[in-house]
C-alpha cells in the first residue's frame, strides 16, 4: 500500500494545469505562466485533462461561479489554487502540488463535494443569478444584419423548460420534439443557416474559462455544424465595474508577445507560442541582461512567425476586418499577427497600442464564420474592455 | 464447396455470419443513427472476417477498410439528416415495420437455403498462391472492359453527384463571364483558385 | 492468421489490465458525473443534434474516386508481367477520374460551403 | 493448404505464436513510448528528462479518475477509445521485426491501410460519445482530414507495392536490396509520412484535437480512456515510423550492425525526423487542406506511381 501511495504522489508531481484568468490580472499571469514553463507543467486544454485548476487574480461573482462549473468538471486527484500576488505564485505552485499529492496519495476521493450535473442544471433552471444574463454594456453586440438576435433567444433558450416551445422566437421550430428534455436539456431546433438552409442551431457559449481566449470575455452563438451565428460577446462581471489594475507594464512588446502567443497557442503551433512566453518572461524581467535576451528572443520569434508560409497559408483570408477605423488592425489574421510580430520585436518600446476594437465589431467579423476561425480572430485582436478603459496603466504586481 | 475448407474455417463462418446477422437485426433495433450506423459496420466487418476464414486476404482487408470509410462517411450523412440521431427521443426508423419484418425474413430464408441447399460446382484447379495477383490477372487480362466500364460510370458520379449536391457552381464563383481572378466564396481554400 | 487473432486476444487484454490497473491505483473510483465542458458555462442544448458538416460535397467524390482502389491494388503487383499495356490502361482510367476532380475543385465543391 | 495457411516465414513461425506476438506487443509500447518521449522533449525542451516526464504522466492518467458526462453515448465512446490501442498494435503485425511479420498475406499493405481506416470510426466515436460540442467538431474534423489524406496515403503504398511488385512487406524489404525505395520515390515517403501525422493526429494535422476547440476528441477525455487514446496515437505514429523504414529506407538492410540493429537505427530517425520537423510547422486547417489534399498531392502521389511504373517496366529494379 505504501509503494502505491508513493507512485500516486510521484505521478502527480508535474501535474496538468488548467488556468483561469480573471481580467485585470495579466501581469500576474504572466508571471504564474513563466513560472508553470520553468517547471516543466503542462498546461491543460479543457478540465478533463487537468489536475490543478488555478485562478489568477480575485474573480467576480460571474466568473467564480464559472470557475465552479469548470471545477465540477475535474476529475480526482484535483485541487484548486488561487493565486492574487506575483510573490506567492512560487509557493502556491508548492503548496498545490502538495495538497494533490495528498488527494493522490489518499486514494479515495474524500472532498469530492462534487455537485451533479443535474443539480448545476437545476440551479439555472430555478432562474439562479447566471453570468448567461448579464448583458453588460454590450448586450446587443450582435452584428448587423443578424436577424431576431435580440438577446431574448439567447438569454431564455432552454432555460425555462420547453422555453423553445413558446412563440416569439422568430424562426426557432421545434422540429416535433416538443419541447421535451432528455436529462435535463433540450435538443436544438432549426433556424436558418448563413447558407439558406434550414439547420439545427446549437446554443453555445465560447469563455470565459477557455485556454488562448481574452479574460473574461463571454461569448454566446449558434453552431451549425461548426459555423457560428447570432454571435453575441459580453465581458463578464463588467456591470460590478473591474478597479483592479489593468493589465501591464505599459510595455507595447509585452502587449504583443501576449498576443502573439495567444493566436499561435490557438493556431496550433505550440512551440512557437512558447518562445513567445519566454520572450515575454525575459522582457518582464530586473536585469538588463534579461531584457537585452527577451529582445533577441522577440526578434527571432517575429522572424520565425513572419517567414512561416503555412501559417501565412492557414491564415490568410480570415477575419477581414476592413475599415480606417480598425487602424493597424486592418486586413486578415496573418496581417495582424504580423503587425504584433513587428510590434514585439520593435528595438525601443513603441508608443501606446492604439485602442481595441468594440465588441460590437468583433461580433460582427465572427458571424458566419467557422469555429476555428473564429477563435483565431479572437486572439488575435485586442479588444476594448469597459475597465482597461477606465484605469490607468500601472505597474506590474 | 465448405467441405474444402479446414474445420475451423467452417466454424469461423458460421460463427461470424450469426454476427453479421445479429449485427444486422441491431441496425433496426437501435434509437440512435450512430449506433444504427456502426451495427451495420460490425456487420460489414464480420463479412470481412468471412472473407479472411475463406483464404481471400486482399478482399477481406479490402472490405474492411472501404466498409469502415463508407460507414463512417454515412454516419455523417445520417446524422446530419435524421431527426434526433443520438436517439434520445424516443423515435423509430422503420415504417410499416410488421411487413418490412416478413418481407426481409423471407428474403434471408430464400437466399440461405438457397446458398445451402444448391448444387455447387466442384473446383477444378489449386488455390492459387497469392489470390491478389489472381485478381490483377483477372482485371488486367479478361476483365478489362469491366474496370473501364466502372471507370467511366465512376466519372459520371462524380460530375452527376457534385451538379446534384452543390447549390452553387463555377458561375457565382467566377461571375458570369467566368473572368473574377479569384472566387467568391464564404470559406476560402487552400489553393488562390 | 491465427497469430494475428492471439495479437488480438493480447491487445485486448492489455487494454483490460489497464483498466483494471486504474482500479486499483485509483482505489475504485466511480467515473465522475460532470457536464460537458463548455468553458465553465452551462450547457443549454444536447451537443449531439444534427450536424451539418459544411464538405459533404467532398464525400461523394471521395466515395467514387475511392472504388478504383479495388482495382488499383492488384493491379499493382501484376505491372510488371502485364507490360506497357496496364500502365497505359490503368492511368487512362485515373485520368479520367482526374478530369473529374478538376472539374469538383472547378465548381468549388472541394470548399466548405 | 494456401498462403494463408502456410506460414511463410512468419514470425510465428519461426518464434512460437505466443513469443511472436509478445514481442510484437513489446515493439510497439516501446515504438508509442519512444514517440512520446521524443514529443515531449520537442514540446517542453527539456531534454533526456522527457522519458521520465512521459512515464510519469502515463501513471498520473493511470490513477486518474474516469469522467462520464450528461446523456453520453457510452458504449460508442468506450468502444472507440479502446479500439485506438488496439487498431496501433494491429497495424504492427506487418511491420517487419527482426525481418520477419506476424502476418504474411499477398495483401499487408492492404492490411496496414485498412487498420488505419477502421480509425476513422474509431475516432469519430471517441468525438460522438461525450455529447459535448467541442468533442464532436473534432471528429468531424479527423473525417474531413481523412478524406484529404486518405487517397494520396493509398496511392503512396501502392507506388511501393508497384516496385516490390508485391504487397508483401517482406518482399518490400528483399525488392530494395540494390537499392531504397526512398531514392526512387521520395514523394510517397514524404506523404507517408505526413499522412502517418494525419492519421495520429498529431504535429501538423493535430487539428481533431486542436487548442482552438479545447482539445478536441480528447477534451471530455480523463484517465484511462484518455491514457488509451493518447498511448494509441503514439504507436499508431510509431508503427508508421517502422513502416516507412521497412518501405522506403531498406528495412534492416546496412553494412557492419546487424539487421535488426539497422532497423532500430532508422526507426528512431524516422521517428526523431517526424518529431523534429512536425513541430515547425503550425496546425495546418483541415478546410484548406482539402484542397491541396486533391489538387497537389493526388496528382503527386499519381505521377509518382507512373514513374515508377515505368521504371519497373524498364528493368530498374532488377
Amino acid at each position: 500500500m505504501d509503494l502505491i501511495e508513493r507512485v500516486r504522489r510521484w505521478a502527480v508531481a508535474r501535474p496538468c494545469v488548467l488556468v483561469v484568468d480573471v481580467p485585470g490580472s495579466t501581469a500576474l499571469r504572466w508571471t504564474v505562466e513563466a513560472e508553470l514553463d520553468r517547471r516543466g507543467w503542462p498546461l491543460a486544454l479543457s478540465p478533463a485533462g487537468a489536475d490543478l485548476l488555478l485562478v489568477v487574480g480575485t474573480p467576480g461573482e460571474d466568473l467564480a461561479q464559472a470557475v465552479d462549473v469548470v471545477w465540477s468538471q475535474v476529475p480526482g486527484p484535483r485541487h484548486r489554487a488561487s493565486i492574487s500576488t506575483g510573490d506567492e505564485v512560487s509557493s502556491a505552485l508548492d503548496a498545490a502540488v502538495e495538497a494533490l499529492g495528498e488527494a493522490a496519495g489518499r486514494g479515495q476521493p474524500g472532498d469530492d463535494e462534487r455537485p451533479s450535473p443535474g443539480d448545476l442544471l437545476e440551479q439555472r433552471g430555478g432562474g439562479d443569478h447566471m453570468a448567461m444574463e448579464h448583458g453588460g454594456t454590450d448586450a446587443d453586440g450582435h452584428g448587423e444584419g443578424v436577424p431576431h438576435a435580440d438577446g431574448h433567444a439567447m438569454d431564455h433558450a432552454g432555460m425555462d423548460h420547453g422555453a423553445m416551445g413558446h412563440g416569439g422566437h422568430g424562426e426557432m421550430d421545434h422540429s416535433g420534439h416538443g419541447g421535451m428534455d432528455v436529462a435535463g436539456l433540450p435538443m436544438a431546433g432549426t433556424t436558418p443557416d448563413r447558407d439558406g438552409l434550414r439547420l439545427d442551431a446549437l446554443q453555445v457559449s465560447l469563455g470565459p474559462v477557455l485556454a488562448g481566449w481574452p479574460p473574461g470575455l463571454l461569448l454566446h452563438g449558434q453552431l451549425q455544424g461548426d459555423v457560428l451565428s447570432r454571435v453575441r460577446l459580453t465581458w463578464v462581471d463588467a456591470d460590478t465595474g473591474d478597479e483592479r489594475p489593468a493589465s501591464d507594464s505599459g510595455d507595447a512588446r509585452l502587449l504583443a508577445l501576449d498576443h502573439l502567443s495567444r493566436s499561435l497557442e490557438v493556431a496550433g503551433w505550440p512551440t512557437a507560442a512558447r518562445d513567445a512566453r519566454r520572450a515575454r518572461d525575459r522582457l518582464c524581467a530586473a536585469d538588463p541582461a534579461d531584457v537585452e535576451a527577451g529582445h533577441r528572443r522577440a526578434a527571432r520569434l517575429a522572424r520565425r512567425v513572419r517567414r512561416s508560409r503555412t501559417l501565412a497559408w492557414s491564415l490568410r483570408g480570415i477575419g477581414v476586418v476592413g475599415d480606417a477605423e480598425a487602424g493597424p488592425f486592418r486586413g486578415d489574421v496573418f496581417d495582424r499577427v504580423r503587425w504584433w510580430c513587428e510590434l514585439a520585436s520593435a528595438p525601443e518600446p513603441p508608443a501606446d497600442v492604439p485602442p481595441g476594437l468594440s465588441l460590437e465589431r468583433v461580433a460582427g467579423a465572427l458571424d458566419g464564420a467557422e469555429l476555428a476561425a473564429a477563435r483565431l480572430v479572437v486572439a488575435s485582436l485586442p479588444l476594448s474592455h469597459p475597465a482597461a478603459r477606465r484605469m490607468p496603466l500601472s505597474a506590474r504586481v | 464447396m465448405l467441405t474444402d475448407l479446414p474445420a475451423w474455417a467452417v466454424a469461423a463462418v458460421i460463427a461470424l455470419g450469426g454476427l453479421s446477422v445479429a449485427a444486422g437485426i441491431a441496425v433496426f433495433v437501435v434509437d440512435s443513427m450512430a449506433r444504427a450506423t456502426f451495427a451495420l459496420l460490425t456487420s460489414f466487418l464480420a463479412v470481412a472476417g468471412i472473407l479472411v476464414a475463406l483464404q481471400l486476404p486482399y478482399l477481406a482487408f479490402v472490405t474492411a477498410l472501404m466498409m469502415t470509410i463508407e460507414m463512417a462517411l454515412m454516419a455523417v450523412f445520417m446524422i446530419m439528416f435524421m431527426m434526433n440521431p443520438a436517439g434520445l427521443m424516443p423515435m423509430t426508423m422503420v415504417h410499416n415495420a410488421r411487413g418490412s419484418a416478413v418481407l426481409g425474413a423471407g428474403a434471408f430464408v430464400l437466399l440461405t437455403v438457397g446458398i445451402w441447399t444448391m448444387d455447387w460446382p466442384t473446383r477444378n484447379g489449386a488455390v492459387p498462391a497469392d489470390s491478389t495477383r489472381q485478381l490483377g490477372e483477372a482485371i488486367m487480362g479478361s476483365h478489362m472492359l469491366v474496370m473501364l466500364v466502372i471507370g467511366v460510370a465512376l466519372f459520371a458520379t462524380i460530375i452527376a453527384g457534385t451538379v446534384l449536391a452543390t447549390a452553387r457552381g463555377r458561375y457565382d464563383r467566377f461571375g458570369a463571364e467566368l473572368d473574377a481572378a479569384r472566387p467568391d466564396d464564404p470559406v476560402p481554400g487552400g489553393l488562390p483558385r | 492468421m491465427t497469430a494475428v487473432l492471439a495479437l488480438l486476444a493480447l491487445v485486448c487484454a492489455i487494454v483490460g489490465t489497464v483498466y483494471g490497473a486504474s482500479r486499483l491505483m485509483g482505489g475504485l473510483w466511480q467515473p465522475a458525473q460532470v457536464l460537458p465542458f463548455e468553458s465553465g458555462m452551462l450547457p443549454q442544448q444536447h451537443a449531439v443534434s444534427r450536424y451539418h458538416a459544411r464538405w459533404y460535397a467532398v464525400t461523394i467524390l471521395f466515395l467514387a474516386f475511392d472504388m478504383e482502389m479495388i482495382f488499383m491494388y492488384p493491379w499493382a503487383v501484376v505491372v510488371a508481367e502485364m507490360g506497357p499495356s496496364a500502365v497505359v490502361e490503368m492511368f487512362g482510367f485515373l485520368a479520367v477520374l482526374l478530369v473529374g476532380v478538376v472539374y469538383v475543385w472547378r465548381e468549388g465543391a472541394l470548399r466548405w460551403t | 493448404m494456401s498462403e494463408m495457411e502456410i506460414p511463410v516465414g512468419t514470425s510465428a513461425a519461426a518464434w512460437g505464436t505466443w513469443s511472436a506476438v509478445l514481442t510484437v506487443t513489446a515493439v510497439g509500447l516501446l515504438l508509442g513510448f519512444l514517440v512520446a518521449a521524443t514529443d515531449r522533449a520537442v514540446l517542453t525542451g527539456s531534454g533526456a528528462r522527457a522519458a521520465v516526464g512521459t512515464l510519469q504522466s502515463g501513471t498520473r492518467l493511470l490513477l486518474e479518475q474516469r469522467r462520464t458526462t450528461l446523456a453520453p453515448d457510452s458504449l460508442l465512446w468506450r468502444l472507440g477509445c479502446a479500439a485506438v490501442p488496439v487498431l496501433a498494435l494491429l497495424s504492427l503485425a506487418v511491420v517487419p521485426i527482426g525481418g520477419r511479420t506476424l502476418l504474411s498475406s499477398s495483401a499487408d499493405l492492404v492490411w496496414f491501410n485498412a487498420m488505419e481506416a477502421v480509425l476513422w470510426a474509431a475516432v469519430w466515436l471517441v468525438g460522438w460519445g461525450p455529447n459535448a460540442v467541442h468533442a464532436l467538431t473534432g471528429g468531424y474534423r479527423f473525417l474531413i482530414q481523412g478524406l484529404s489524406y486518405e487517397l494520396p496515403l493509398m496511392f503512396a503504398l501502392i507506388t511501393v507495392g508497384v516496385g516490390a511488385q508485391s504487397l508483401r512487406t517482406t518482399n518490400v524489404v528483399a525488392a530494395q536490396a540494390d537499392l531504397w525505395f526512398v531514392v526512387t520515390m521520395p514523394v510517397a515517403f514524404v506523404v507517408f509520412l505526413a499522412s502517418a501525422a494525419a492519421f495520429a493526429f498529431w504535429g501538423p494535422f493535430a487539428s481533431p484535437a486542436g487548442a482552438d476547440i479545447a482539445g478536441g476528441v480528447t477534451s471530455e477525455l480523463s484517465g484511462v480512456d484518455r491514457l488509451l487514446v493518447d498511448a494509441g496515437r503514439a504507436v499508431f505514429l510509431g508503427a508508421a515510423a517502422a513502416m516507412a523504414t521497412a518501405l522506403f529506407l531498406g528495412g534492416d538492410a546496412g553494412p557492419w550492425l546487424p539487421g535488426p540493429l539497422w532497423q532500430l537505427v532508422k526507426t528512431v530517425g524516422v521517428v526523431v525526423l517526424l518529431v523534429v520537423v512536425g513541430h515547425r510547422v503550425p496546425v495546418i486547417r483541415p478546410d484548406r487542406f482539402v484542397e491541396i489534399g486533391w489538387m497537389v498531392l493526388i496528382p503527386a502521389t499519381l505521377l509518382q506511381a507512373l514513374l515508377v511504373s515505368v521504371l519497373v517496366l524498364s528493368g530498374f529494379y532488377g
